[in-house]
């Protein structure tokens, strides 16, 4: 049972994992790009999480990957705003 | 081919592939980033040296978190090098040491 | 720019993913790869400033009343 | 995994060749922090967690982000954007034949009988069960002793290059950041979790991959996140207590090995029967120290406002 759901959500993890990366090399700009990468790779970064979560032996090992992706996304939304802000200086000097 | 020999020779490869970039590039900052590129591909060689023959070996493994320390505190007086010289000329780079043997074209160039 | 952010989540991802396969220890490895990304995030946002150094939140108003940060500490002895 | 190995090895490969042949310096760096992180799984491969969380820290972090602090530094100065480079043909010639002798020594190299007994059977004696923290520590304390005093020398030299009027204003250059921003929030969410972070690797370094230069170094980009998001101001050179700081590593090590010369096992020779408080003592002195160290290293020498550039 839980090997199946590792399978499944990390499966679905990695899915995201490709989307995000595949619209941050497809995506025309910056601010799609961003959309891209910040949205699905984190989402992608969670569910790998939780997947592997199911495989943990131990709550530290469970307390660790909640602290991954929690940092991850602190850092990922920060980050998405700044460089959207920095892209849109570039593009529209006043 | 074991993972291990793709592991040494990649190492071989990014010691060549930085010489390369400090010898071709003349930019100071983009030459210590070379630069770094030689230090990991001997740590990744000396790394797959020290995993040869079953178990991994902690002493390589010091030495090696020692190396990439220094690597850091070297490149962060060099950067501070470069900054200045670029500071003092307007350019990041060095200027040309070997003007003498450069002589003939210089002249060339000036005519 | 966009890569620091990619290499934190995208590598974390790897590493997670390793993670039952070749020991639950580089949790520890994906963990710091997240740090430190966000760090590098800052340090891209801040080399792509005007002057190696700002906000790029401050740069779009005309006069920004430009702080010099925070609060001074283990300033005891002056030059 | 060998096509798992195989495909990072290509990865790596490719990546560096990116950032050596780059557009412009901003896009070497991109490729190098990708570099890093590609590295740093290869070390996992190879059984060197230890080496791997400090590539991930020194290599794809404190090292980009010191370059990226570089190219500000430069643009500070007005200096000029650098060009594509032109391909070298000799230059590539000799460094493949650089390539092609190391690899033959690869395989021409005999195959050591590792890893030698001597270190397992010292072991119970190390006081700590992380064997590569057993070697930094106390087994080879000379070579770290040695290191900390070369990080000093190099942050000496860092400062070196301070100019004159420069002297007393804060270390780095003078941060911007918008009150009340985005920016300045995540300077004061992030450093309380990454100080926890730092905390746990240099606990954890005693029984499992971790130590004090791992730990040191995400403390270390916690107080330059805290510095450049404008949570703390960064201390003047003369500061005292940062100097303490900056030497209490070097200094309980050479406390620990006077006091193992004065208890009959010889110069920075840890007795086994305090080796593990010792070591956690030492640890602890020395995370301060690198923390301290390698944050100043990256922040560079002091820069005050206006000056940058025009005091030549």
């Amino acid at each position: 049972m839980a090997d199946i759901a590792t399978y499944v959500l990390t499966g679905l993890g990695l899915m995201f994992f490709l989307a995000g990366t595949v619209g941050l090399i497809r995506f025309p700009d910056t601010f799609s790009r961003l959309h891209a990468l910040t949205k699905a790779d984190n989402l992608g970064l969670g569910l790998t999480a939780l997947g592997i979560a199911f495989q943990a032996q131990s709550w530290r090992e469970i307390a660790l990957l909640v602290l991954i992706w929690a940092l991850a996304l602190l850092s990922a939304g920060t980050a998405a705003q700044l460089v959207a802000r920095t892209a849109l200086n570039e593009t529209d000097p006043e | 081919m074991s993972a291990l020999d793709f592991f040494a020779l990649t190492g071989a490869a990014l010691v060549g592939l930085g010489s390369y970039g400090l010898i071709a590039i003349r930019h100071l900052l983009r030459q210590i980033i070379a630069f770094n590129l030689i230090g990991s591909g001997l740590f990744l060689f000396f790394g797959a040296v020290a995993a040869r023959g079953g178990d991994s070996d902690p002493v390589p493994q010091a030495l090696i978190i020692t190396g990439i320390v220094v690597a850091l505190s070297a490149s962060a007086l060099a950067v501070g090098l470069a900054v200045v010289q670029a500071e003092a000329s307007g350019h990041a780079e060095l200027p040309d040491g070997d003007d003498a043997s450069d002589g003939p074209d210089d002249a060339q160039d000036a005519t | 720019m966009m890569a620091a952010q990619l290499v934190g989540t995208g590598g974390a991802g790897i590493l997670i993913v390793l993670a039952p396969l070749s020991g639950w220890e580089i949790l520890d490895v994906a963990l710091t790869l997240v740090m430190l990304a966000a760090l590098a995030s800052v340090g891209f946002v801040k080399a792509a400033s005007g002057d190696g150094a700002g906000d790029p939140e401050e740069e779009d108003s005309p006069a920004p009343p430009l702080r010099q940060a925070g609060k001074d500490i283990g300033t005891e002895a002056d030059g | 995994m060998i096509l798992f190995d195989a495909t990072l090895c290509a990865l790596i490969i490719a990546v560096a060749l990116a950032t050596v042949a780059g557009r412009d310096s901003f896009r070497a760096i991109v490729f190098f922090i990708v570099y890093g992180l590609f590295v740093s799984v290869a070390w996992v491969r190879l059984d060197a967690v230890n080496v791997a969380l400090a590539e991930a820290a020194i290599g794809a972090g404190l090292t980009a982000v010191l370059f990226l602090a570089g190219i500000g530094r430069l643009r500070r100065a007005h200096v000029q954007a650098d060009q594509s480079v032109p391909l070298h043909l000799p230059a590539a010639l000799a460094c493949t034949g650089l390539t092609a002798a190391l690899g033959w020594a690869w395989f021409a190299l005999p195959l050591p009988d590792r890893p030698a007994p001597q270190l397992a059977q010292a072991m119970p004696q190390a006081g700590v069960e992380n064997a590569v923290t057993a070697v930094l520590l106390n087994f080879r304390a000379w070579d770290t002793l040695l290191e900390t005093v070369v990080l000093l020398a190099a942050l000496i030299g860092v400062w070196m290059l301070t100019r004159d009027g420069n002297w007393s204003a804060p270390v780095g250059v003078p941060q911007n950041v918008r009150p009340g921003g985005i920016l300045s929030g995540f300077g004061r969410v992030l450093p309380p979790l990454g100080f926890l972070v730092g905390v746990y690797l240099v606990y954890a370094g005693t029984s499992r991959p971790g130590g004090a230069f791992q730990g040191g170094t995400v403390l270390a980009a916690v107080g330059l996140v805290a510095a450049m998001a404008g949570t703390v101001r960064p201390p003047r050179i003369m500061a005292t207590g940062w100097r303490v700081a900056l030497i209490i590593g070097s200094l309980a090590f050479l406390l620990a090995g006077v006091a193992g010369e004065l208890l009959g096992s010889g110069f920075l020779t840890l007795p086994v029967a305090i080796a593990g408080n010792a070591i956690l003592a030492i640890e602890i002195a020395l995370t301060v120290s690198i923390a301290v160290t390698l944050a100043f290293l990256v922040l560079g020498p002091p820069e005050s406002d206006g000056s940058g550039g025009s005091a030549s």
